[in-house]
């Protein structure tokens, strides 16, 4: 019915994601590691990165911070709105493109809502650095989606006219049942999936407050997920009310407690957005966009991420009060007791 | 009700797209401008309005304040159902989301936008003149909502007889049941609300006709700043300026920090 | 690649079932009624029967009896596994196929675990008193699934080989991303769903304890959604914790308060199943199978169900102490206080 | 360990069950002996097996009494992960589930199960001689569980040499990537368990082999039972019978209340 992209897989294809799983040890075991240890684990050079969240709440940004760190090639970034994580990731290939790159991005959406553009993603894509494939919010959720339940591909219903669908791998069928036209999404699993959650046991069982995005899916399709938690509790208290997982143990390869492991986003229950903080990391990026001067935005990554040895580095330096501040008002906003 | 005097043309795109809204509806609500024309409705005339957000809550009653974000934590408290994107945009395919309101960086006279790149698509895809944040949920709910409201200030480059980018799917080229046979659901653009009045897409055209004008526009002033041929109904009005209340709601009820509508 | 069966739908097809929809006032408004409104007002002769819960759990009995006293004639019923549902309906069907009738079938599996078979369904299969189209668990979820998202149909890996795919309208066809066949089977958007849960507030948002089964799938599949609940809540409490909220009341219909309104099957938190009472009702009806009597299968619809007003009356029947002896045990099964 | 010299049919099939399956793995747990068989793993040599329940349950200790259903509450106290039945088999057809155990009224020698008619299909399929519960998960299981453990008591019409109805896919007609070209996943038919002896299905040609007979039996005694010639390894060895200590623990921790086993 229309010309489609050719087919090829980044991630994992279909087969080889069942594969993955089928040679996996999928035992309960303790899974707790160091962010580092993670990372250097579970990332590889080349990799599709799965990154959780939505736009700035529940961004593994404590884990994009690490991966700066360590210093990674050529990822595809594959999410359907984000903001801070590949906020940072991207910025990092700006000021040393032979430290940290990205070579691909698969997503819907790279800005901040209420908080503005992403000057990083602007930076990258109209200098030509990175290869983009545009999917929209519903396609990139229902590829994850996919990927996690073992199929090779998920119909929609979603903007099969447009240009959206001529940008991407989206196949249009004369559907079998209506005869009417119908989009084929194909799965995507990732390499690794980087979440950030509420709570998790040793295990990795999962508690999500508020929206779960897309994490469960991104978890269950990738090949390795990577979660950071406000809180590591018990085995028990965790299967204490079973419905509250979001994701099991069988999804997930690493965790770690890392609170305020989303700031400068959000994390429902825990802390609202760093409005300040984000628009300061942009503000310094924007210089960069505007003049090539790195200066500003290099400073704010010698200060927060090479000057520190992880997150909680990171966290001494914005402060107390800040912190305490961002709690207050995700309280409110909770309307519940903390 | 005394007509305000000092209003911004945020503010009456605001009170256009509140007026717009049924109660008792399901509202598909984007970030920026439809999440406060959203709450105005709830506030005025439609209390039972329930609306929708795309990170996955469902009828919260938004009483904590106006969300920066449509996965703000501030749309889960009191929310009827919260799962994550999957459920919200399910949901919408099912038929469950009555309106859905959308913006762009261009429109074009069948109502389809464009916030994915300007430059020139296939070939400069890679390397766009300008780099636009993506869809989003905007193409989605432009496929599946019922009735889709935009939202796109008005100016001649941003009303555009060509598309650089196709990323919303409005009523296409218009033709008969074009939506229908491309296999998507929902009756398309319902109504666009710009900076200068308010439009309607022809029935049998689906080309963008203008019913309101807002104060001081005219017919010419607005076709003017129009890149293409409009179609004007057949009794264009003027469109009632906003209240001296519906500012107040505006400013010190629902967007009390300028989040989203500025002072200027 | 293979003959498959001639496409058609039974409830709503696809496009009907958006329209329906579309016309639908979805506001949050009260929906409590009794349930002889609800079963007046929402199912009618000929309809396409969505049975929520898994065999004998969380089974809308109360919901049946009541569809017994009315009468309907020419149902279909969908469903993935079932027991004590599709056994009232079946056994009223036994015993006075004029006042109630079953048309077809859509399940893949009606019998009862360690409780044994359901010699209702071998009555009606084995005279050829009903049409029957056999799928999969995974089948029958998956199409309630696919109808609750808006899709005409939905992939699976599942049994593409085999005659269960034979027997019914799944399509295989060649994965035009992979090159494997794949089948495809057609949503199910049933005119009715029937539901039982845990509790609800007025307007239908619904509360599910342990196993959702596909009964959030099949609610949102549906034209219209009757639910009976454990407990009937305040809309503030229900909504202090959105996240358990398993049907949004978007997808309710009708909300009538049933303690005990599964029973003799089981309700997590609230009741274990009668193993004693579902085998009184198979002994009757096997003597039926066997002898062709149906004098005590009569005698038990004379009894519990014609011979009551509704399911109170039932329970006084079963008594106090039954009821007490079935909610201690579920309450060691959760092993919490009640 | 003392060997047993009181135990039932079904308490042998219970202790081979067990012994096929690996620590820290994930069982996708059919109802009925399947259950006892994971329970008595996790009691002796597989304390950490993993349970799947169809109607959602993974990972439950367990601890609260065998369950009587796959959607027996029992299964879901403690458990990791609740959802429904889409989420049980969605798991499984991404490849979480290392085990299924599958049971049926007839098999054949590539390990296909019948569990839906007795009679003539198609021509008969609106009106079987027997009609049987149906599908349920099994076929599910058979198509996508990575290893699947057949079980299914030994009579020479349960033994078939043509199924009267194919419900659960095994290795279809043995050929050479069956089921891969049939589009399933997973490996199929890894054990089969009957009241007789434990086979395995040869590389080649995918045919029923057997691998050990239970007290009792030899080879003749099992082929003379079964309605196509089997395959013989070539050492094939006695099994052991159940140790007293086993028999105890179905009959005293497991299932003292005869649920599924029963004394007889």
């Amino acid at each position: 019915m229309k010309d489609t992209p050719e087919m090829f897989w980044t991630g994992l294809s279909p087969d080889e994601a069942r594969k993955a799983l089928v040679n996996k040890d999928k035992s309960m075991r303790d899974k707790t590691m160091t962010l580092k240890e993670a990372v250097d684990t579970f990332i590889h050079d080349g990799d599709n990165v799965g990154i959780g969240g939505f736009v700035d709440i529940r961004q593994p940004v404590a884990i994009t911070h690490e991966m700066i760190r360590h210093g990674f090639k050529d990822l595809t970034l594959s999410f359907q709105s984000a903001g801070m994580a590949p906020d940072y990731l991207g910025a990092a290939m700006m000021i040393d493109p032979d430290h940290f790159s990205i070579k691909r991005l698969e997503l819907a959406y790279w800005a901040h809502e209420a908080f503005g553009l992403a000057p990083m993603f602007r930076y990258l894509t109209e200098r030509g650095l990175v290869e983009v494939e545009d999917w929209s919010n519903a396609n990139m959720s229902s590829r994850f989606k996919a990927g996690a339940i073992g199929l090779p591909f998920i119909p929609t219903r979603g903007p099969i006219a447009g240009d959206v669908a001529r940008s991407n791998r989206t196949k249009i069928i004369d559907c079998p049942f209506t005869h009417r036209p119908i989009a084929l999404l194909p799965a995507s699993n990732p390499d690794v999936a980087i979440i950030h959650v509420n709570a998790a046991d040793k295990y990795g069982n999962c508690i999500i407050r508020g929206s779960e995005c897309t994490c469960p899916e991104i978890s269950m399709a990738s090949a390795h997920t990577i979660v950071t938690c406000e809180q590591l509790l018990s085995h028990e208290t965790i299967t204490s009310l079973p419905k509250d997982i979001a994701i099991p143990f069988l999804g997930v390869d690493a965790v770690i407690e890392v609170p305020y492991g989303a700031y400068p986003g959000a994390c429902r229950r825990s802390y609202y957005y760093s409005k300040e903080h984000i628009a300061d990391l942009h503000r310094r990026t924007s210089v960069m966009c505007k003049t090539g001067s790195k200066d500003e935005l290099q400073a704010y990554f010698d200060e927060y991420i090479f000057g520190v040895d992880d997150f909680s580095g990171f966290l001494d330096k914005i402060g107390v009060a800040e912190l305490l501040k961002l709690k207050k008002l995700e309280a409110a906003n909770c309307e519940r007791l903390v | 009700m005394t007509v305000s005097k000092d209003y911004t043309a945020q503010e009456i795109i605001i009170v256009a797209g509140a007026k717009v809204l049924e109660d008792k509806r399901v509202v598909f609500v984007g970030t920026g401008l439809p999440m406060v024309a959203s709450l105005l409705a709830k506030m005025t005339h439609a209390p039972n309005l329930i609306p929708v957000f795309e990170a996955g809550a469902v009828g919260p009653h938004l009483t904590v304040g106006l969300p920066v974000s449509v996965g703000d934590s501030k749309t889960f408290t009191s929310a009827s159902y919260v799962k994550g994107l999957n459920s919200a945009f399910e949901m919408t395919q099912r038929g469950f989301a009555d309106y859905g309101f959308i913006g762009g960086a261009e429109v074009d006279m069948y109502g389809n936008l464009n916030s994915t790149m300007i430059g020139d698509f296939p070939d400069g895809y890679q390397k766009p003149k300008i780099r636009l944040p993506g869809s989003g949920g905007a193409s989605d709910m432009a496929a599946s909502c019922e009735k889709t409201i935009l939202i796109v200030p008005h100016d001649k480059r941003k009303f555009s007889a060509k598309l650089q980018y196709l990323t919303s799917p409005g009523h296409l080229d218009g033709s008969k049941d074009a939506r229908w046979k491309a296999g998507m659901q929902g009756s398309g653009p319902y109504r666009l609300i710009s900076t200068k009045g308010i439009f309607d897409f022809e029935e049998e055209s689906h080309r963008m006709r203008l019913l309101q004008t807002f104060p001081g526009e005219t017919k010419e002033s607005i076709q003017a700043e129009t890149g293409f041929e409009l179609l004007f109904a057949d009794n264009v009005t003027a469109f009632a300026p906003p209240t001296v209340e519906e500012v107040r709601l505006i400013r010190e009820e629902i967007d009390p920090t300028g989040i989203f509508v500025k002072r200027a």
